[in-house]
């Protein structure tokens, strides 16, 4: 694979002010996703589950915007916006999705085997939790590097209830580990509200292992940005992990395909209506929107082009990246 | 099967949703515990009624914590449920094993006789497109572990008549569910009480001269290899173990002495399998017999993609089972 | 086995008054234990390993003295105090951890192993933390049931740090569960102190579930009993979980034989002095006390007796217990 | 092993010990991570002395939280770190499955071919009392997972020289040291640098009348039979495959291919296991050359008891080896 990873027009500040930077950044996820989703229930389709995040943008592109390529993330099943704010190139993560050969795993793993090392992304993940033992071990990793990166560990609400959550938490706080724990309340859990799955507040369970616990409004930016810089700054200062569980919405179903027929109109209309891009849009120059809405369309319309002007991947690539000698 | 009895086609999914309610029905100590298997009617649909039917603390939603979700089970077993643990992919019992193996199965030994009614109802999702981490045939695992009883259905009356026994077995026993067979139809006797018996093997066609031991969606491909080469003149016994732990040695073993040649085949890779253990089985005891030298058919060692293409690229087909066989001549 | 499990002469209220027959129950873990531990150095030996409670007789004795044969509890590798507290037979457990064909699983399974449904007693466990998914699990079963049936899940302050712990406080807050989450923290974590283990306080990480969470003296009987038992009448009530820290000290090393040389002479007499049951027997009329010594070694020396007068396990008792069928 | 070079009476923990110290010399990228391994020096005492020498950040005690511990090496591994994780006993990777299975053994094929050199040690209790949960041969488990390498050191000089290849392997390499062989004294080599190559079998004793593959503690047992069955006028070949993930089919095959005979014996339960394994790869491979029904000889399917009596009356001894080498004939 010749293409490069360094320098991806995703989310990387560009010169341009950076709340529009931020915004740009946001649409992106939003038109890539928009557009795998199209694409869903096209003809061709997509080989594998996709789980949408269109409506969460504000909190992958608060937290990942400001980051440098060498701090760490991790991810979970849902997250393509994720992977673009970190700086996935939009058009290997489409040839990914619609199982390409120019896919960063070859158009094997599909939407959530995506891991790109190089650019500090250790993987979207088809484990509920399981990025959080890895975000932990790397912010360890970091320590012992005496690095002032940081990782990110992004996981869902419903995803608060694994064990891992809790082993991680107690671990982190006690060698103060530079890690970030971002719950990305997008208030449903697979099939269901989350009133099946959360006790108490997630956010307030910092306390018990002296662990800042924040709380903030995952469809504004502003505050999304504002919380996880003060938290990123505290870990690089090595001071510690900080909790931070910020409340977005769902705006489809668990998976593209699935109506989530349990939720009322209202439900989603009151929900749609925090729509962070727009929110975002809002406060900006209406040129400079459009210029940059018209960038990112180019963007996307390039990534497609390239996508399905890749070989669709055939059974060669089963055989590929089992161990170093094979 | 008998041919006396009527029969009426139903879906995989619909064989096991049937011995739930049947078995909730029956005994008010048979509870579901597992994720969306309530409110969302399970993450297949296969539970779709049964929280209205039974209630919300029979058929109960549990959060996402995969070792205290078995943990209900061992526990409610212990006071008097017959609980029955939903694994929504068997790759998720990865987050179990402790609760499975060191706590379940060592139930009866540690209690010196205390019986532990514990179901696992466990996704296996071999012919799905999800990816390496949730179509992982790990069977093998649970098949080392005494104390344990592990079935495979491969069709919708095993699905419903190995589900009804192992919840009324008083040991834990896994029942293993193959996601790519859900919507698959197959011929269900109506009888009132469709039982299978655990440890039982099913010979789904019987033939002279090479015998086939399939299981899951290998047991079809082999049944239809089996209709191919039979046009070719080579008579070929297919037997599906539908209990892989125990093994029932009489019938496999049996058949391997009459035709003196055994082909495994099975969607589980090679390496320390249940293949694996037929094979060394019938060299041990069948050994004089043996015409040919016992083969496994399964996939290449490698992980299982999403695509689908590829995942159907990587597995068995009916005419590698079927070359397979032909090699033994 | 023909003995009958109903009416052990461990710890059900024995008609005495319930501070001495408090008090007499833990001189019999007391003296259980020394007695096992004194057999451990001797020729014979015991034929496994051994983790001694001794100077944690408070905290099993105040949990469990009031409870009812049809409550349930689940303990730890270091267990003996509970399965006596709860009525576990000393002649039976004594030849358990003798390897005499005699014990409650056939000596084939020692310390770790004790199991005795009959009584409610889902098991000492050699997986820190195993118990607790178990203990979760017996409480939707009592829920289930409509019984006013509680359970009493034991772990140590080490085990706190498994995922369980928080997966299984998590789930019985939301389902209200009938269980008291009971920390025995005896400052030691197998061959190190707490300090490497534990983030904040266990006791206080209740409140991020909307579990209430309460820190007692684990060497004070009456204040554990008060707290355990105000505990036990709220889940009884349906009211849901409480968690408990009991503080109290790990007398001798990890295991028999474990010197815990890492502990200053200082640190361990400072502990002992919190002795619990001195502590009880100062409290009582020593006539009374007196009577109840004397009882307990007669039990002890029966037990004893029982146990070597018991078959030494042999090879038979290997295949026993596997299967129903078997 | 070759005669020339000077040796030294080691004990098998000394061997592991050594290995710690040469490669966290070697290459600062190298920690252990793992409970009480550092302040404590390990809970057999195999890694006192290393915190001081290498400080409290490389050497790690780390909560009881073994999901997460794993964790620490996947995520260590990927970061730039070569991590040692250390899972005090085997039984407890029940509890690190999904790191090892799902995150591990898959992310080189995940990343499309980024390396992680991650070293996972496990003590398997073999031959120690402390019961059913301490106590499991569940090696079989990761020999059937792709991504995985995995080695069995039976002696002080493997323990040694496969610590030290798994630690400088660009892949996650699971090593299965043994309790019971901890303090037991084996010659290891004076040489700078004990490489032991991972996929390379050691002929422990050369034959020509049947070949006996042994693991673990049935290693010396085996060696111990052999030397008997000499007397006899049987010449037993005795292999230990040493990596038992993946196998060193060459020798072991071409071994059974010249002697026509095959007793494996193994700790493990039957059931599944890496000789089951081998035995279904010998008659695939080997079946024109058999003579006699490849034999595994291993524990009764029941569960490890506590006290050491019966742990030994429970696993096969060198007699039991050589029963059943005498009834190949
Ligand atoms: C260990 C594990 N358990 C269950 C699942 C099935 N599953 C996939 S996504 C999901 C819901 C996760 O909810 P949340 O963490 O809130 O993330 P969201 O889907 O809302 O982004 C579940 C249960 C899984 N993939 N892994
Ligand atoms: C899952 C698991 N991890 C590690 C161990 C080894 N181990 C046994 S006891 C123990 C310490 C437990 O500490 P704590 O919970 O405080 O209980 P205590 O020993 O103090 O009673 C450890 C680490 C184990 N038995 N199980
Ligand atoms: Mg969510
Ligand atoms: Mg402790």
């Amino acid at each position: 694979m010749t293409l490069s990873d360094s320098d991806s027009p995703g989310a990387r500040p560009d010169g341009a002010p950076s709340a529009l930077s931020r915004y740009r950044a946001m649409q992106l996820c939003r038109r890539f996703e928009e557009t795998v989703h199209e694409r869903f229930h096209s003809d061709e389709g997509v080989p594998g589950p996709l789980h949408l995040a269109i409506g969460q943008e504000a909190v992958a592109v608060g937290a990942c915007h400001d980051l440098r390529p060498t701090d760490v993330i991790t991810s979970t099943h849902r997250g393509h916006h994720h992977c673009l704010a970190k700086g996935a190139r939009p058009d290997r993560m489409m040839a990914e999705l619609l199982g390409r050969r120019t896919g960063y795993s070859h158009g094997r793993g599909g939407s959530m085997h995506v891991a790109i090392p190089e650019i500090g992304l250790l993987g979207t993940n088809g484990i509920v939790g399981g990025g959080i033992p890895i975000a932990t071990g790397a912010a360890y990793g970091l320590q012992v590097q005496e690095r002032d990166d940081v990782v990110i560990c992004f996981f869902g609400e419903g995803a608060s209830a694994e064990g891992v959550f809790h082993e991680a938490l107690n671990l982190a706080a006690l060698w103060k580990l530079p890690i970030v724990f971002l719950c990305e309340n997008n208030q449903y859990v697979e099939l269901a509200a989350q009133d099946l799955h959360v006790a108490g507040e997630i956010w307030k369970r910092g306390a018990g292992y002296d662990v800042p616990g924040v709380h903030v409004d995952g469809n504004d930016i502003d505050a999304v940005t504002a919380a996880v810089d003060a938290a990123v700054a505290r870990a690089r200062a090595g001071e510690g992990p900080t909790l931070i569980e910020a409340l977005t919405f769902r705006w489809f179903g668990h998976y593209a395909g699935d109506k989530a027929a349990f939720r009322t109109d209202e439900e989603v209309e009151t929900g749609r209506a925090g729509d962070p891009v727009a929110r975002a849009r809002q406060a900006l120059d209406p040129a400079e929107v459009a210029a940059a809405d018209a960038a990112v369309e180019a963007e996307i319309a390039a990534a497609l082009e390239f996508a399905l002007a890749s070989p669709i991947s055939g059974a060669d690539v089963l055989y590929l990246d089992h161990q170093a000698t094979a | 099967m008998s041919t006396e009895t009527a029969v009426k086609a139903t879906k995989y999914w619909q064989g096991i949703s049937q011995a739930l309610v049947e078995e909730m029905e029956r005994d008010e100590r048979v509870v579901l515990v597992g994720e969306d298997v309530g409110r969302a009617g399970g993450p297949y649909g296969l539970t779709r009624g049964l929280q209205d039917r039974f209630g919300d603390t029979r058929v109960r939603d549990t959060p996402i914590s995969e070792a205290v979700l078995m943990g209900l089970g061992v526990g409610g077993g212990a006071v008097g449920l017959r609980p029955i643990v939903e694994v929504m992919f068997f790759d998720f019992a990865m987050l179990m094993m402790d609760q499975i193996v060191n706590q379940a199965a060592k139930y009866r030994y540690f209690t010196a006789g205390h019986a532990l009614p514990l179901t696992i109802r466990a996704m296996c999702g071999a012919g799905g497109h999800n990816g390496a981490q949730h179509s992982q045939n790990i069977e093998a695992w649970f098949c080392a572990v005494p104390g344990l009883k592990v079935v495979m259905p491969s069709n919708a009356r095993d699905a419903k008549g190995l589900l009804k026994s192992a919840v009324r077995d008083d040991d834990p026993v896994l029942v293993i569910e193959t996601l790519g067979l859900l919507r698959d139809k197959f011929d269900v006797p109506q009888v009132d009480d469709l039982l299978i018996p655990i440890g039982v093997a099913d010979v789904r066609r019987a033939g002279d001269d090479v015998t086939v031991v399939a299981t899951g969606r290998m047991v079809d491909r082999a049944v239809a290899a089996a209709e191919t080469l039979a046009e070719e003149g080579i008579s070929v016994e297919v037997i599906d173990p539908r209990t892989i732990a125990p093994l029932d040695t009489d019938t496999i073993l049996g058949s391997v002495a009459r035709t003196g040649r055994l082909v495994v085949a099975q969607e589980a890779l090679a390496p320390c399998s249940v293949g694996s253990e037929i094979c060394a089985l019938a060299v041990e005891q069948c050994f004089a017999e043996l015409k040919a030298a016992p083969v496994r058919v399964t996939p290449p060692f490698v992980n299982v993609p999403t695509p689908l293409p590829l995942v159907e690229a990587r597995v068995p087909q009916a005419d590698t089972i079927a070359d397979a066989v032909r090699a033994q001549f």
